[in-house]
């Protein structure tokens, strides 16, 4: 799994205004948009940081969930689950 | 003959312009931006080739390069929404396109950019060096941020071609050359601080780096900072190889001064234009 | 460790699937094309990396790779109004990961393409080589169009690493190598057939290009394909350095069969793997 | 003058069918939406493929002018034309 179509809807969040207000409003229109798996919108659902940066999500990018509270997910409930994440950086 | 005039090593934090726009002038990074200021103005620049990494903004992984260059009359940003005043930029194109001709025939697979906008990594040192001089820039984009990252001896051997070609450049063009980014960042990762998007999880990294820069160790900071190893510091810290580019590029002497702010893990530095 | 089973150099001028369609299997392009599908389907490949030149429809001077490689599940073409059926192409998105990084690790400055379609350059070959058995490909672009153009040493070199690369992948694929393109060709220039758009405007180049290789005399070949002399043969003539990094992939060795088109200004190759 | 936005309006000609129509039927408002100088603008409307090849536009992007002929350009006027061009790759 690539994660591309993950690191995809972040950055479009970003840079599209109404794909972010339709992120907000309606994240399962939102998803559907965007070339990712059904684990992966699960993940998603359920603000599951530690198991999409440990499938190799960006984690710059990852936290774009903070700066619009995207699926309810807030600051200190993303430093709490990021922190859970197995970081495959350090062997 | 263009001629190499100034080098310089600066951060891009998204949110100095306003904290500063905020804190007034004495403020330490107001301070501190406003020393490389003048030293820049004092070197009256025709021209300023600037290294630094997009995040996303610029390019995406539908199309992202590891090395590009701005081949363009003129740019603009910041496009990422950093809150700061939003700058039209002027390129020096045929410095721009020079640099990226040579560099192709030089064995340096650059990407050409000749439509594009710019991120913090760029529009944060216009804002604080260049917004009122409006020296002409050449935007020079290395991969910092998404791995794998071009070796810390790439990154060097860049440097070392481009003044080479800077040199060789048909024009009397004063050039200044910048690199930005942090020693040691993380953000949005499991080392960034607890509670907080970001931090600076390894400021004896950040420290080392500065040690050997001050004493001119470049070969042993290059054999020392490996992907991993910036991978460790943060993952924002392969912003090094902006340093390492703007050091080459301005011959491999040692920083006249480096100011550190240790809890952000980045420095300010002035170099030597040998 | 995986293994290179195949060298294949074909042409990809975009008239020939409408022209073989209409003129049958027995026209000398599908019988050109068929023996070296037949060649490519006795190697049981499990991959094919495949060298071509995009033409401005995958990319554009926004953001012009030098070097690209895309990493994907799969990818589409002909994006650009070619005649010829449209395919779905799989794509061998962990060998491509692999190769990419192994490739950045080198030092080869390879641009990430991870969400792209694909031009003539890469699906004539399809079409006529891998439309049946579908081989998952590895899509390696290499500017061949746009000067200035990687030097034939540079895209010698990348062949080499890439063999090196291949090698090390921790499977045991079958990796078929193709690079696609001509030797002499003009499109729209001075030097295109008077009354027409294109031309061959240097057979002699074209033939010469064939001995060298025939010899396996690369290193001259290397030396005399300079940026100057391959634009003298047309603005499409950088297309040999598809070649020359599928030969280096292969290790280098002498073509078992090259069939020229004289008038076309290519040819089509099968090579030792030693 | 880089001739970017030359070359720009060739490749949205073949890739955007909207602009590809726009440049045959109202070429000024099509030549409007592209960063392309008045002089190129000039070249283009004379058919002045020499000029504008001379000045560094890609023959291969160039020749889009006769896919559909544009400008009222035809291969034997494109051809005729572009072999009074200085050809400045050899020198
Ligand atoms: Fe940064
Ligand atoms: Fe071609």
């Amino acid at each position: 799994m690539s994660v591309y179509g993950i690191h995809k809807f972040f950055r479009t969040c970003l840079h599209d205004t109404a794909f972010r207000d339709l992120a907000l409003n309606e994240p399962e229109a939102a998803m559907a948009k965007m070339p990712i798996s059904d684990e992966e919108k699960q993940a998603l659902r359920d603000g599951n940081v530690a198991w999409l940066y440990e499938h190799g999500v960006h984690a710059f990018l990852l936290s774009y969930l903070t700066r619009w509270n995207l699926f309810g997910v807030t600051v200190p409930m993303y430093s709490e689950r990021i922190h859970q994440a197995k970081d495959w950086r350090v062997p | 003959m263009a001629e190499i005039v100034a080098g310089i090593g600066v951060p891009h934090t998204p949110v100095f312009p306003s904290q500063v726009a905020r804190k007034g002038p004495d403020c330490e990074e107001a301070r501190l931006y406003a020393e490389i200021e003048a030293h820049l103005s004092d070197a009256r620049a025709d021209a300023i080739l600037l290294f630094s990494n997009d995040h996303f903004n610029t390019f995406f992984l539908d199309n992202f390069p590891l090395f590009a260059i701005g081949v363009a009359p003129a740019t603009s940003g910041p496009n990422d929404q950093t809150p700061m005043p939003a700058y039209d930029v002027p390129v020096h194109e045929p410095l721009a396109a020079h640099l990226r001709r040579s560099g192709v025939l030089a064995g340096f697979d650059i990407a050409l950019t000749q439509e594009f906008t710019l991120d913090h990594a760029f529009m944060v040192p216009w804002h604080f060096l260049n917004a009122r001089q409006r020296t002409p820039i050449v935007p020079f984009f290395i991969d910092g941020f998404s791995n794998p990252l071009p070796s810390a001896q790439r990154a060097w051997d860049l440097g070392t071609m481009l003044r080479k070609a800077i040199q060789a450049y048909p024009g009397k063009e004063r050039v200044a050359v910048i690199g930005s980014g942090s020693f040691s960042l993380e953000i949005g990762g499991p080392l960034a601080d607890k509670g907080e998007r970001s931090g600076t999880p390894d400021k004896v990294w950040a420290g080392h780096i500065q040690k050997r820069m001050e004493a001119g160790e470049y070969l042993q900071l290059i054999s020392e900072a490996t992907g991993e190893r910036m991978a460790r510091a943060g993952n924002a810290a392969g912003e090094l190889l902006n340093w390492l580019a703007m050091i080459a590029t301005c011959g491999g002497g040692k920083p006249l001064t480096m100011k550190p702010q240790v809890d952000h893990g980045h420095a300010f530095g002035v170099w030597s234009v040998p």
